[in-house]
């Protein structure tokens, strides 16, 4: 079995980072709210300005962005463990699988820029620059988490599942919120 | 009474009377917050000066007088990482860039009310650029909070005396990340992320009333903790 | 043979800042006949223009500006010795320090807009007006560093309690009194004329006095308490 | 690595894969079925948070995990649900101008 009894509840990485998802995951809650809220006022203008989207990028971030979140769930499983190796090839998948989401959502930036479809362009642009830019900054952040985990794996101290998981968790957050994202910006019509 | 805790005492009510206070008379006496729309045109703004022409001249005065206390406020949660087991440059650096916050952070602000407020007959265009100016100066100053809360995280990950839990160190990225969601204020003159707006002013004032209200519990709890005992002065 | 760590230097920067800083008041024209807030934007921007006044305004505000940041070695010195009381944490000399910068650099802002209202006299008057505004307001109002520092003085030496305090007791109650006389310029906006308005009384004349007697007392008290720093040190050796 | 553990990280993210690639054709499917906007709009809410709470309670082990951090995390996931489709009512309540 994994080391640890399936009826042993256990929380996680370190319970902190759970604070920190929670109340995070609360303030983006409020931003999708003051996009959904500005949607409904002008469908219209949202509409219109949606076509500048592709949905089949977003659908590609989506699936790139998920397949990052498996890999870093395997690199969890594996070091729990003791697969160091196996966790530590994970841990640096899942850093590819960013990597690819950000070259990706750079393309599609530059590419929307070039069409005139810049942040002040109109309320839908300025909503799509920020809420993908906030997550992109996440994202960032989420290389550092990365960082540290692969830096657990390595070292030959006593290596700390607490941390990975902690670095894990962090990355499945980026996840579940460019999930709510791509629903928003992309799907929702 | 801990005579050993006084200096330390002093620092978290000062913390505490002063947040009241600061609230008090950005919302209460002067109206200046929650802030009035960035599209208003040079005759409104004229008239939003002449509205409240007392309350800032004399709300700003208050604000003035007290505003020296954020020294001592910052010495407070710069001792507090002090005492973390982290290099002493973390506990510098958060008194450098707070010491140097309080002037775009809310003196300029003043300055630039009192001014307006001083004289109602100057010319509107003039006034326009005043109210920009007061309004810009206090909500685009990001880099020191931006660069001091994200000090202030590292400290508080990387301790190991246990003085702030973890999570506040996650905190503290949630509150430097609101400064990054505050910078379209400069672009913007209507809609969520205008001056006024709900993203760049309501959710970050959330985050930021959670944030005062739990380092300062997290600061007295600290203090409740700390036991000098009678030894060597550290 | 004592070290030489540079204090007794930085002491003595003291009295030839004050002899500075007392030349440059004199020179500036603004300061002998405080201008009055009730002056039109034509007489302001007239007060630029004037060819006697111009070379003068911008000459002394470039000493201001030299030299306005002059006083912070003092002040570091009293936040050793602020290091030096029976306290329990280093709460006081920092905040002391975070004090510092604050006072320094709102002086140099108001340098700043009376230096750009001279640089350009031929300007729309609205707008040397309004620079002159922004100048003497942010000259006047900007006491906060000041007091703060006064009462944090004053706390930390009326907490300091041991057989021979660094300072006496007496600049505690000199310094609240300081405090308090730098409060009424903070008003500065609520009138024109009298003693509150910048050409004031209170604003100006008791402010400005009460900063430079603050300025007086701290550097004899100061150097005071350094000298018996280093006998003391100095009979620990021996 | 534990087979079963595996299996069924695997089995999730191809559910959550395939679950994306629908929503490909949600918006125009709904709107050919003559859908009102704000059902489309809830449609496209909804699978969002069952996908969310997919990789909370699977990615995230929280179904492992102690119960108020299970309760909490649900309580994100409905709050979340309910103030989107507040936000979106309100939003057509009050049209801009």
């Amino acid at each position: 079995m994994n080391g640890r009894p399936e009826a042993v509840r256990f929380v996680p990485g370190q319970p902190d980072m759970w604070a920190f998802v929670l109340f995070e995951g609360f303030v983006f809650t409020a931003y999708f709210t003051a996009y959904v809220f500005s949607r409904a006022r002008s469908p219209g203008l949202f509409l219109q300005s949606q076509a500048h989207l592709d949905l089949r990028v977003g659908v590609f971030n989506t699936l790139v962005l998920l397949a990052s979140s498996w890999s870093v769930a395997r690199c969890v499983q594996a070091a729990r463990e003791g697969g160091y190796r196996a966790a530590t090839r994970n841990a640096f998948l899942t850093m590819s699988f960013g990597f690819g989401f950000l070259v990706s959502k750079l393309r599609e930036w530059v590419v929307a820029i070039e069409h005139g479809f810049t942040f002040t362009a109109d309320e839908f642009s300025s909503f799509y620059y920020f809420l993908t830019g906030i997550h992109f900054l996440h994202l960032l952040i989420g290389f550092v988490a990365l960082a540290v985990a692969v830096h657990q794996l390595r070292s030959p101290a006593p290596h700390s599942q607490e941390i990975v998981e902690t670095c894990a968790t962090y990355w499945h957050t980026i996840d579940f919120l460019w999930v709510l994202i791509f629903a928003l910006l992309y799907v929702m019509r | 009474m801990n005579d050993g805790k006084r200096e330390l005492w002093i620092g978290w009510w000062t913390l505490v009377v002063f947040y009241n206070v600061y609230g008090l008379l950005f919302f209460v006496v002067t109206r200046t917050q929650p802030p009035p729309e960035p599209s208003l045109t040079p005759a409104q703004v004229v008239q939003w000066f002449a509205e409240r022409r007392h309350g800032l001249i004399y709300g700003y005065a208050f604000v003035f007088i007290v505003g020296g206390a954020t020294a001592i406020m910052n010495a407070t949660l710069a001792y507090s990482i002090r005492r973390m087991s982290v290099s002493r440059a973390f506990a510098y650096s958060y008194l450098v860039i707070y010491a140097l916050a309080t002037l775009p952070g809310m003196l300029i602000m003043g300055v630039a009310c009192t001014v307006g407020a001083m004289r109602p007959d100057r010319d509107p265009a003039l006034m326009s650029w005043i109210y920009d100016f007061a309004f810009l100066s206090f909500e685009g100053t990001m880099g020191v909070f931006l660069i001091g809360s994200l000090v202030w995280m590292v400290a508080v990950l990387l301790d190991e005396n246990g003085v702030f839990p973890k999570w506040f160190g996650y905190l503290n990225l949630c509150n430097a990340l609101t400064e990054v969601v505050v910078a379209p204020a400069w672009i913007f003159k209507n809609g969520a992320f205008a001056w006024n707006g709900t993203i760049a002013w309501w959710i970050n004032m959330g985050v930021f009333v959670t944030y005062t209200i739990v380092f300062l519990t997290l600061l007295r709890r600290m203090i409740l903790r700390e036991d000098f005992g009678t030894g060597a002065l550290p | 043979m004592r070290r030489a760590d540079g204090e007794m230097l930085l002491l003595w920067t003291l009295p030839v800042l004050g002899v500075i800083w007392i030349s440059a008041f004199l020179v500036f024209p603004g300061f002998v006949h405080p201008m009055s807030p009730t002056l039109s934007a034509e007489q302001v921007a007239a007060f630029y223009r004037d060819p006697e006044n111009l070379p003068r305004i911008r000459y002394g505000m470039i000493v201001f500006n030299w030299f306005g940041v002059g006083l912070i070695p003092i002040l570091a010195l009293i936040a050793l010795q602020i290091r030096r009381m029976a306290h329990r944490t280093p709460i006081f000399s920092y905040a002391l320090i975070a004090c510092a910068a604050g006072g320094p650099t709102i002086f140099l802002m108001a340098d700043l807009f009376w230096l750009l209202a001279a640089f350009r006299p031929e300007r729309d008057p609205q707008l040397t007006l309004l620079l002159n505004d922004f100048a003497w307001v942010t000259f006047s109002s900007q006491v906060g560093f000041l007091i703060a520092q006064s009462v944090i003085l004053a706390l930390a030496i009326y907490l300091d309690r041991q057989e021979r305090p660094v300072f006496p007791p007496w600049v505690a109650h000199f310094n609240l009194v300081v405090a308090a006389l730098l409060m009424p310029a903070a008003f500065v906006g609520a009138a024109m004329t009298g003693p509150i308005a910048w050409d004031g009384l209170l604003t100006f004349w008791v402010r400005n006095v009460a900063i430079g007697v603050w300025i007086a007392v701290m550097g004899v008290v100061l150097a005071r308490a350094i000298a018996r720093q280093r006998a003391e040190g100095d009979a620990v050796e021996a | 690595m534990n087979s079963g553990a595996e299996k069924r990280l695997m089995l999730v993210w191809l559910a959550l894969s395939a679950i994306t690639l629908a929503q490909l054709g949600i918006g125009s499917v709904g709107a050919q079925a003559g859908l009102a906007p704000a059902a489309i709009a809830a449609s496209a809410i909804g699978i969002a948070l069952i996908k969310v709470r997919i990789i909370i309670r699977e990615f995230m082990e929280v179904r492992h995990a102690p119960v108020l951090l299970c309760r909490l995390t649900d309580l994100w996931v409905v709050l979340t649900g309910v103030m989107l489709l507040g936000g979106h009512l309100a939003g057509t309540a009050f049209p801009k101008r």
